[in-house]
């Protein structure tokens, strides 16, 4: 059982972290600032949802696993609503595409 | 090297950063930026003496984190003051510079 | 541990390299982003440093308050920004001034690497009278027992941080709203957010307060983040900033001190000292304090972040 | 198990610190923006890994006192972007 979980954390986690590496390469590489936010909604959303997906078996308690759920729906209302201004920010800034 | 050889070092860099900001960047906002900056140092410095005395079972000795929670509070409310003096100082001349001889627009409900 | 040390060593790289940029970027917004960055990470070396109750405040007050403070602040000040970046100082005295921050940095350095060994410490008799309040952080008891003068003065100064600020508007604005009145599209993300997360903060706020009888947490950092969801509130139009000559809005502002001041002189009436608890209601009394410091520190950060009235009180 | 977390932990410090990139050559606002963000979510990622690695659970606490800020923060910052776009624009000098 412990070994199910460990691999769940590795796969996970791991997965968590690729994300993140698609977003960064994504932010500065795409050509122009929506597709560059394009990429960074990945990053927020399924990098920071599997981190915490990979940390689930490891957590100490049902109180601490709920409030590890409850980081990432923050950080994902959040990140949503950060996004849409940022690209209202970005029409405004750049050339519309 | 240990875990606060390494942070006592950062927290000792970190300060003499603000410091030379504090010094040479003309605009007033710059400087409580580069303020906080050599504050940060400092309380980190704190931090580096809480975790060498860590004893009795705690991650660190807690008196010297109980006093740079203390120090940031007083800090943040140090900034908040400087910032209304610098807005305040902004819309009463138009600029916001420390300079003595800066020309004043208006010398209109300075207090 | 080679594995943890490089870690370290890599976190306090990019930190810094964080903080250069915040000395060193040309635009004040930009460094001013730079420098939000800079104190989130630095959570990161808190927790690192095995400071959880430090890693709480730098979270709340160091990066996400003053951060949001310095960035209204910038966006104002831009117009003034291309005037004053000329005055930079001749060679020489950035020179003298490098030449200042390397022997300071430096003797700091010393002071790290000739540290006393073994390090002196006052951990042991924080937990030998521990028993005495019953709590189990060892912050929440310096802050709130061993040295609960210095916490209350520190609720004064930042109360007359607030009285400073005050006092800069100009007469006719005296007892009015701060800022300008955010307009906003009620049915904007912004307003969605702005409706959605105050809910859940009020309650993150007032767990950090509550579990800080015996894990990380406080009144400042519980309070940090109401203010934070206050302050958002308003960011999205939703109410407007209070008028400051409001007689509840005072009572807020005095409740936290007053409290902890009668508790403070009860201890005094009842014999023992000012500030000493009676043994058996050490934890209750503690608790009543750090409950009317929770509100009293939301409205006062709040207010300080907002700035002084900019509008007169019918407006 | 601690060792990969800790391996997961200094890669995403690597993509914060490649992410801080942006921040430096912007060139817009927006972009600045966007990192700001990408550092929000990725410092609460490695906190919670750090968390995970030295077995301190008010990790989680911190965590959600950072989601939380941090957002604040990060609303700040585009609002007040915004409004300077704003400002440049229509020449106006409303700092909302």
């Amino acid at each position: 059982m412990k070994l199910v979980l460990d691999i769940m954390t590795v796969v996970a986690v791991s997965a968590g972290a690729f994300f993140f590496l698609a977003g960064t390469v994504g932010l500065l590489r795409f050509p122009d600032a929506l597709t560059r936010l394009h990429a960074l909604t990945k990053a927020d959303n399924l990098g920071l949802g599997l981190v915490v997906l990979g940390l689930l078996p490891q957590a100490g308690s049902l109180r601490d696993g709920f409030k590890l759920v409850c980081v990432w729906l923050l950080v994902l209302i959040a990140g949503a609503t950060v996004s849409q201004l940022i690209a209202y920010a970005a029409r405004r800034d750049g050339p519309v595409p | 090297m240990t875990t606060a050889t390494v942070f006592g070092l950062f927290a000792a860099v970190a300060a003499g950063l603000g410091l030379y900001g504090l010094i040479t960047n003309p605009q007033p906002l710059r400087k409580v930026l580069a303020f906080n900056l050599l504050g940060s140092g400092v309380f980190l410095f704190f931090g580096v003496v809480a975790r060498r005395g860590a004893a009795a079972g705690f991650g660190g000795d807690p008196i010297p984190q109980a006093l740079v929670i203390t120090g940031m509070v007083v800090a943040f409310a140090a900034t908040a003051l400087a910032l209304a003096l610098l807005l305040r100082l902004f819309q009463a001349t138009g600029s916001a510079t420390l300079r003595a001889d800066a020309p004043t627009s208006t010398d209109a409900g300075g207090p | 541990m080679t594995v943890g040390l490089a870690l370290e060593i890599a976190l306090a790289a990019v930190v810094l390299s964080v903080a250069v940029w915040t000395v060193a970027a040309r635009d004040t917004f930009a460094a001013v982003g730079g420098f939000v960055a800079y104190g989130l990470l630095l959570t990161l070396v808190w927790m690192r440093l095995g400071a959880p109750d430090v890693a709480l405040t730098e979270a709340a007050i160091g990066s996400g308050l003053t951060g949001a403070m310095l960035l209204a602040a910038s966006a104002r000040l831009r117009a003034s920004e291309a005037a004053v970046a000329a005055e930079r100082p001749g060679g020489i005295v950035r020179g003298l001034a490098a030449l200042l921050s390397v022997v300071v940095a430096a003797a700091l350095v010393a002071s790290v690497l000739f540290l006393p060994d073994p390090a002196p410490t006052l951990a042991p008799a924080a937990a030998e009278n521990a028993a005495a309040t019953t709590l189990g952080n060892p912050v929440t008891n310096v802050l709130m027992a061993f040295r609960a003068m210095d916490t209350m003065l520190e609720k004064v100064v930042v109360l007359l941080a607030l009285v400073g600020v005050w006092s800069l508007a100009p007469d006719r604005f005296w007892g009015g709203r701060p800022g300008p009145r955010h307009e906003a599209d009620p049915n904007g993300v912004l307003a969605f957010l702005a409706r959605l997360l105050p809910p859940v903060g009020i309650v993150v706020g007032i767990y950090i307060l509550w579990v800080s009888a015996d894990l990380p947490g406080g009144a400042f950092q519980g309070g940090a983040i109401l203010a934070a969801m206050w302050l958002l509130v308003m960011m999205a139009g939703l109410t407007d900033a209070p008028q400051v000559s409001g007689r509840s809005l005072r009572l807020l502002l005095l409740a936290g001190p007053v409290v902890f001041l009668l508790v403070g002189l009860g201890g005094l009436a009842l014999g023992e000292a000012f500030l000493a608890y009676p043994v058996a209601y050490a934890k209750p009394l503690i608790l009543a304090i750090e409950f009317a410091m929770l509100l009293t520190i939301a409205v006062t950060l709040g207010l300080l972040v907002a700035g002084p009235p900019e509008r007169e009180s019918g407006s | 198990m601690i060792e990969f977390l800790t391996a997961a932990l200094g890669f995403i410090l690597a993509m914060l610190a490649i992410g801080l990139v942006r921040i430096l050559r912007g060139p817009g606002d927006a972009d600045r923006m966007m990192a700001a963000q990408l550092i929000g979510t990725g410092g609460i990622a490695a906190l919670l890994l750090l968390g995970a690695v030295s077995g301190v659970s008010a990790a989680v606490d911190v965590a959600l006192t950072l989601a939380l800020l941090a957002t604040f923060a990060a609303i700040a910052f585009v609002k007040k972007g915004t409004a300077r776009l704003d400002a440049t624009d229509h020449a106006s000098t409303e700092g909302a």
